[in-house]
């Protein structure tokens, strides 16, 4: 990696950073989502981007986040301890879920994911004393950390995100991943440990979901389960990923910003049309850059040989 | 003979539903020789390939390495120990480039590795194809991938199920020249393959499976003059002509 | 001469922005073996893949029978007399060796004629009577290589395209499929086929082709090219 | 005259996602209101200008919203979003700019539970849905309730309601049971419940729901003198998707056309004429949230958010949606709920007496001597 | 207790089985078209609300009872799925899970959009055909009798069709290698445009029975897609008649946990026994071994 190569990234992050300096608490609440998007997007672009599972319900994780940090900061932790627990209980969670769920492969991994998401809605939704059900959990405001926390958290975990997926890309465990992307059996018998390498960047990327899921509680206020496990959310994640570039580093980043800002501007003007036409826009990605807008860059074009193998 | 034997397969079954693909097979594969095996279309060589290098665990009896039982053990900890294999159909890593599908087998992830993956590429005419992805060869490019992917990490023993199948026989050439000269170096070979020629040539050692059980067993001089292995293998027509491929 | 069969004319062909057939040039003449042989990634399969339609972008001309059909879509060229046989045994595994045939008699509406075609392969070929009734996957190599034969003979095709039919075959097999494939031009079929047994290819066809990097090389009849000195030492890995 | 500068009122409305219809009635009473307070010369003499965005029907969509209309369109005074979910998010953001909301479309006790100083409430309490039925079912002598509901916040308040309420007047719950949102078969449910043969059968319910209990109860021959849901007996389609099922099946409402209080009929008449169709409670409701507003600024005569906070909590008045009268939380207590039955293939309000518009058909007839 | 009564449990297969009809003639839709060209097609659910809709318009209108509307649903929704096969979904055929998924979720949100800015979010439902038939002392409800035989009869019709018939093995053949199925004169893309039509139109035939059943907006195929998806997994993907059996063993399961347990419980059942199945046969119950 080099330098040239993560500029654009340390502009940005700078760029970030410097925002709450000039921007209203509003275009600081876009960009408090924005980022969280960017960090979401990335994580499922480590899981599923890299290792060709599908994850259907990365948002279990972020709902779990969300869960623990309300109750965490409910029961008297400080914001900032709240995110760290609600990250690792997703991390707690996810571990054995992943071990269980990457056997399966495939539609059946995608689909089993989806089952996850709906299971996490379900306990949150039954286990009545511990999060008041349907209810939901409303937070009190004092114990909330302020816009400013809240936004520089979210940026943390975005450059977090995009950071790792950096390094693993360029990492051997990246190009370990995308071979069990392509071919897992063929991928372990070159001595790739699958397993391992499927169920770290299956943690890894449950992390982040629980960390901004907590962050999410705190901005919001409020939860219920039907708001953080929202397979609707998942869509989102993917779409991004997938309009900028699955696999890449800045795909995901770009998606985010070109969803979110497009919606930004169209939302308000015309409320009942812009769903449909994100639909329209979806369909014409899938259908005119199927492998997303970095593709379009210069630099990606295929190198062709114009010799035979075998030839003198 | 035990002690020689890198490889070592005893009494190996193998059931899919009804039929049993592998039904009783022992052999040896001896240290630093190259060992071949044949049999018709569907007698299980494929399934013991698949068995012993841990990508089937459906199987029972015992598979030793060096001494050591590995049946059971994940393909990537066999691959720790010393063996690599090629698949029947190649398993080519589509969308990663031709270096990056060699890259993926070095032990490490350096300079060395690298370079070792495009001096590979350069033996069989492929260096220029490096940058191209898996999914844009021929069918012959990408059998000879693989076959180059097994020689990545100095493996112990490699099996080769088929290696030259499509590959032209230019190349073919090339590529028997450099499994003798690793075995030179010491790697032992297992090898399954339809040309006579190249069994003949090659191989110390020939077993002959069909339906799920060894048949015959010696060099080949010894296992084409057996009676069972011509009709099940060879045909009446074929036997006499020998070699096909002079 | 007659006029031939198959003429390939100038023949281009891309995969995607690249570019692997060059000019390539070929005939087929009636109730001839014609066989192409060549180094790996030389556009051997291509060039097949352009004659039956698998390949969406060529230019320059394929004229079968008097037509003109590198237009065609792949499911109208078997109308036209021209039967393929994909390589490594490609068979509907799922689906019963009579199922199987059936599909290559799909074009026949009339139930009575699809089953007569279906009697005529398997008096071709009494192995696969025998296993009529069993899933395709469940065959040999050997015999799952015949089904795919048969069932590109359904239709009764003038011209049948073979993609290395040896392929992955034990040498009992490769025998009975070669056997076949002279019996087939007996019976006054012509064949084209790819091969990388090409000394095997080379003996039984009447004309063999070579190609490299996309572009005609060599032509003339197998006996000749089986024994042009460069043509041995490139192509045929004589030493 | 003096002053020129409009007065901004935000609010944010669900336009898209799952309360889009009703968002949009809400919508509707709001722009009334300004139109009507506008001809009446503005609040204070200054015209009024409303300010709203779609929130999707999301909580944090909504609490981003309110972000925007306080701190970028700096607007002067706020209304709250529809649904409890929303509002529970949204008003968060209020109190913490310390800028007072009234709030339109939720009925959830929780909002008020929270010790904000901030959310006045309009609705009548989810908790007191069922009181009045309750009542009836006491006074005809009915002592076996049976309860079902769904399981989000509203519907969970109600059924809360009903429970201490039925405790109160000594009424037997002899069933309970929470279903989830997807429920679509209630087989199980009913024939528990018919083995248990309850007086009254109440509901925490939607429409969906709500009507497929009712087809479904009609399938498995589930008798009860006193059928009631939340919500879904409430809205219009719940007779044509019913047909004479419906008949006799009573249900809550905020406010009905056919009221008989100061105002409603006016206001029913002007919305009728504008947008085409009668209006429901969502539309009143967004046109009574403006009333309050424009009693409370009357009151105080300015924008002050501290006075005007005062003046929420005192501030005792009827609009077209009926009396707003809140407790020391800012929870609307001056309000009673309405109860309405399904006679004769429409809605009429039954409960309170006071203004009924017809006579509580009772009991339910059995189903087969429909 | 009461609940161990031979009646009511009878009762309680009978009610489970019905439901369980109407699942699997949905979930059948959507697994042949996975089936086939291996598309996760989000918009399924929708596809069945078009022909709700369309039913409903149809009565509302013409007052047209629905099991007349039935004849010209199902038409409609087979030449717009055959169509939209053709304009669309093709596209992705072969290019991938992600690709198809992302593509007809962009298609289910188009159509859900549609649907609200013509219909509202309104909940519709058309009164036909209610009540019961007392058979003893068990209650079989009319609609969901008439949904049942419907959706057994066509996935009976369907399986038979794709086993049996030149056309339903062409399909078969086209699932599992279209480029043979093209040189042997099948015309790939009509008969995946055809099976899609299908598929759409056994899910407009269940929109048609769903108008009897429950009340439907545009936004209420969420609600069924998700089971569809463990239906079919617990089928086993692809495995057209899978889907059928993972249906009324769904159908069953929810209301025996709705009575047993709790019918909060009951929508955890679906979900529940995905994963059980998959932990166990990673897989599903059939496997996907017989394609279509
Ligand atoms: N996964 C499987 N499921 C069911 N049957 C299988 C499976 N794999 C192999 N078989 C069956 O097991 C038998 C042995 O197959 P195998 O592939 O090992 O043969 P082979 O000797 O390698 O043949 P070939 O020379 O054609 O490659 C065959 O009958 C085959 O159909
Ligand atoms: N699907 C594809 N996409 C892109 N390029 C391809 C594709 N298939 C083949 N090629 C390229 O086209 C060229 C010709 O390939 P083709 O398959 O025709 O070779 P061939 O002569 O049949 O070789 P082989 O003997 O190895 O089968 C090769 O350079 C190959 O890399
Ligand atoms: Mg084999
Ligand atoms: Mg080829």
């Amino acid at each position: 990696m080099s330098l040239k190569s993560i500029a654009p990234g340390i502009v940005l992050a700078l760029l970030a950073v410097a925002a709450p300096a000039m921007a209203s608490d509003y275009q600081l609440l876009f960009l408090l989502q924005l980022l969280m998007m960017i960090a979401l997007a990335q994580s499922w672009n480590l899981i599923s981007g890299m290792t060709g599972y599908v994850s259907l319900g990365h948002t279990a994780f972020f709902g779990v986040g969300a869960y623990a940090g309300a109750l965490l900061l409910q029961w008297g932790f400080p914001w900032w301890l709240a995110i760290f627990k609600g990250a690792g209980i997703a991390l707690l969670v996810a571990a054995p879920l992943g071990v269980l769920t990457l056997r399966l492969r495939g539609p059946y991994f995608a689909i089993a994911m989806l089952g996850l998401n709906e299971i996490g809605r379900l306990v949150a939704t039954l286990w009545v004393d511990l999060t008041q059900g349907g209810d939901g959990i409303p937070l009190s405001p004092a114990r909330l950390p302020t816009l400013l926390q809240n936004y520089y958290t979210m940026l943390t975990l975005a450059v977090l995100a995009t950071s790792l997926i950096a390094w693993v890309r360029y990492n051997r465990l990246g190009l370990e991943l995308r071979a069990i992307r392509e071919d897992e059996e063929a991928a372990e018998m070159v001595g790739v440990n699958t397993t391992r390498n499927k169920v770290i960047a299956f943690a890894l990327s449950a992390v982040i979901p629980g960390a901004a899921g907590a962050v999410y509680a705190f901005y919001t206020s409020y939860i219920d389960p039907v708001s953080v496990f929202a397979p609707a959310l998942n869509i989102q994640m993917i779409v991004m990923v997938l309009l900028g570039g699955s696999g890449t580093v800045w795909g995901p980043v770009i998606g985010a910003v070109l969803v979110r800002t497009l919606h930004e501007l169209t939302w308000a003007q015309f409320p009942a049309l812009h769903l449909a036409l994100l639909g329209v826009l979806i369909v014409a990605i899938v259908l005119f850059l199927p492998k997303g807008i970095l593709s379009l860059a210069p630099w990606r074009r295929r190198v062709r040989p114009d010799r035979a193998p075998g030839s003198p | 003979m035990t002690a020689a034997a890198l490889l070592e397969v005893r009494d190996v079954h193998r059931d899919f539903g009804g039929v049993h693909a592998l039904s009783g097979v022992t052999l040896q594969v001896a240290r630093g020789r190259i060992t071949g095996m044949i049999g018709p279309n569907g007698s299980g060589k494929t399934t013991l390939f698949q068995v012993v290098s841990g990508i089937d665990r459906g199987a029972t009896g015992q598979v030793f390495l060096d001494g050591e039982p590995i049946l059971g053990l994940r393909p990537s900890q066999i691959y720790q120990r010393g063996l690599a294999r090629t698949f029947q159909l190649s398993r080519v890593f589509p969308q990663l480039t031709v270096l990056e599908n060699l890259m993926v087998a070095g032990h490490r992830h350096d300079r060395a590795v690298r370079e070792r993956a495009i001096g590979l590429l350069e033996k069989v005419g492929l260096r220029e194809y490096s940058a191209v992805a898996g999914s844009d060869l021929s069918y012959g490019q990408q059998r000879l991938v693989e076959f180059l992917r097994v020689l990545m990490s100095d493996p112990a023993l490699i099996l080769l199920d088929e290696p030259a199948a499509g590959v032209n026989p230019t190349l073919r050439n090339t590529l028997w020249d450099m499994v003798r000269h690793l075995n030179g170096q010491g790697t032992t070979f297992f090898v399954i393959e339809h040309d006579m020629g190249v069994i003949a040539d090659l191989c110390d050692d020939v077993y002959v499976l069909s339906e799920g059980q060894v048949i015959a067993h010696g060099d080949f001089e010894t296992v084409r003059g057996n009676d069972t292995v011509l009709a099940a293998y060879f045909g009446k027509t074929a036997a006499h002509r020998g070699t096909e491929n002079d | 001469m007659t006029e031939p069969l198959l003429t390939i004319n100038k023949l281009d062909a891309a995969y995607g922005p690249v570019q692997v057939l060059f000019g390539v040039d070929m005939e087929v003449y009636r109730g001839e073996i014609v066989a192409i042989i060549g180094p790996n990634g030389a556009g051997k399969s291509t060039v097949i893949k352009a004659v039956v339609g698998l390949l969406k972008s060529r230019s320059g001309q394929i004229v079968f029978d008097g037509r003109d059909i590198i237009r065609l879509p792949a499911h109208a060229v078997p109308r036209l007399g021209i039967g393929y046989v994909p390589q490594g045994r490609i068979v509907f595994s799922h689906m019963t060796v009579t199922d199987n045939l059936e599909m290559g008699a799909f074009l026949i509406k009339d139930r009575e004629q699809r089953r007569r075609s279906v009697d005529a392969v398997f008096a071709q070929f009494p192995r696969l009577h025998e296993r009529r009734q069993q899933a395709a996957g469940s065959l040999s190599g050997g015999e799952q290589q015949m089904l795919a034969i048969g069932r590109a003979m359904m239709l009764d095709p003038q011209l049948i395209i073979l993609d290395e039919p040896s392929l992955g075959l034990s040498p009992k097999y490769v025998e009975q499929i070669f056997e076949q494939l002279e019996e087939l031009k007996a019976q006054g079929r012509t064949l084209l086929m790819v091969e990388q047994n090409a000394a095997r290819a080379l003996t039984l066809s009447d004309r063999g082709y070579v190609l490299e990097l996309g572009r005609n090389r060599f032509h003339d009849t197998g006996r000749a090219l089986l024994a042009d000195k460069a043509v041995r030492e490139l192509y045929l890995g004589g030493r | 005259p003096a002053q020129t500068k409009e007065i901004v009122v935000g609010t944010s409305v669900a336009l898209t996602g799952k309360y889009a219809r009703t968002g949009q009635e809400q919508l509707n009473g709001f722009q009334l209101w300004v139109e009507d307070v506008n001809r009446r010369g503005g609040l204070l003499g200054r015209k009024v200008r409303l300010a709203y965005y779609d929130d999707e029907s999301k909580p944090d969509t909504g609490a981003k919203l309110y972000e925007k209309l306080i701190t970028g369109d700096k607007v002067d005074l706020l209304i709250g979003p529809y649904s409890s979910g929303v509002t529970l998010a949204a008003s968060t953001v209020a109190e913490k700019h310390r800028f007072p909301i009234i709030s339109a479309g939720a009925s959830s006790s929780k909002i008020w539970a929270r010790g904000y100083k901030n959310v006045f409430g309009l609705y009548t309490p989810a908790t007191t849905y069922m009181d009045q039925i309750l009542a009836l079912a006491k006074e005809k002598g009915l002592k076996r309730v049976a309860l079902i509901h769904a399981d989000t916040a509203f519907p969970r308040d109600v059924a809360r309601g009903v429970e201490a309420s039925a405790k109160r007047l000594g009424l037997e719950l002899v069933f309970k049971e929470e279903y989830g949102k997807a429920s679509t078969d209630f087989a199980a449910m009913i024939l528990k419940i018919k083995a248990l043969k309850p007086d009254v059968v109440v509901g925490g319910s939607y429409l969906p729901d709500s009507t497929a209990f009712m087809r479904q109860a009609r399938e498995y021959q589930l008798y009860a003198k006193i059928f009631a849901f939340a919500v879904g007996p409430g809205l219009p389609d719940f007779g044509p998707n019913l047909g004479a099922i419906a008949e006799g099946v009573m249900g809550n409402s905020q406010w009905e056309p056919t009221l008989n209080l100061p105002g409603v009929k006016t206001f029913a008449k002007q919305y009728e004429q504008r947008y085409g169709h009668v209006p429901g409670y969502h539309a009143a409701g967004g046109y009574g949230a403006g009333q309050v507003l424009e009693a409370a600024v009357k009151m105080t005569r300015s924008f002050d958010r501290d006075k005007l906070r005062r003046a929420l909590l005192k501030l005792d008045t009827t609009t077209a949606f009926g009396r707003y009268k809140v407790d020391a939380t800012g929870m609307q207590l001056g309000k009673p709920g309405y109860t309405v039955q399904w006679i004769g293939g429409s809605r009429h309000v039954i409960l309170p007496p006071s203004v009924a518009a017809r006579k509580t058909t009772y009991p339910f007839k059995p189903w087969d001597k429909r | 207790m009461h609940l161990l009564e031979p009646v009511l449990l009878l009762q309680f297969l009978v009610s489970g089985l019905l439901a369980g009809a109407l699942y699997a003639l949905l979930a059948c839709g959507l697994n042949l078209v996975f089936g086939v060209m291996r598309v996760i097609n989000l918009a399924h659910a929708e596809l069945m609300l078009a022909g709700a809709f369309l039913t409903y318009v149809l009565y509302a209108w013409a007052g047209i009872h629905p099991l007349l509307a039935f004849f010209l649903v199902l038409p409609a929704l087979f030449g717009a799925g055959f169509y939209l096969q053709r304009l669309v979904v093709e596209r992705v055929v072969g290019k991938g899970e992600l690709q198809s998924l992302l593509l007809t979720y962009g298609l289910s949100i188009i159509l859900i959009n549609t649907g609200l800015l013509i219909f509202a979010s309104d909940f519709k439902a058309i009164p036909e055909l209610q009540g019961a038939l007392i058979v003893g002392d068990i209650a079989i409800s009319k609609p969901r009798t008439a949904a049942a035989l419907l959706a057994i009869a066509l996935t009976l019709g369907v399986y038979h069709f794709l086993k049996h018939a030149r056309l339903g093995k062409a399909i078969r053949a086209v699932a599992e290698h279209p480029d043979v199925a093209m040189l042997c004169g099948i015309d790939v893309v009509r008969m995946r445009m055809f099976t899609f039509g299908l598929a759409a139109a056994m899910a407009g035939a269940a929109g048609v029975m769903l108008t009897m059943i429950y009340s439907f907006s545009p936004e209420t195929g969420a609600d069924f897609i998700l089971k569809c998806f463990a239906i079919i997994i617990i089928g086993g993907m692809g495995n057209f008649i899978g889907a059928l059996y993972g249906g009324l063993l769904l159908g069953v399961a929810e209301i025996f946990v709705a009575g047993f347990v709790s019918s909060q419980w009951a929508e955890a059942v679906a979900y529940v026994l995905l994963i059980l199945i998959l932990l166990i046969r990673p897989t599903g119950l059939k496997g996907a071994a017989d394609v279509t």
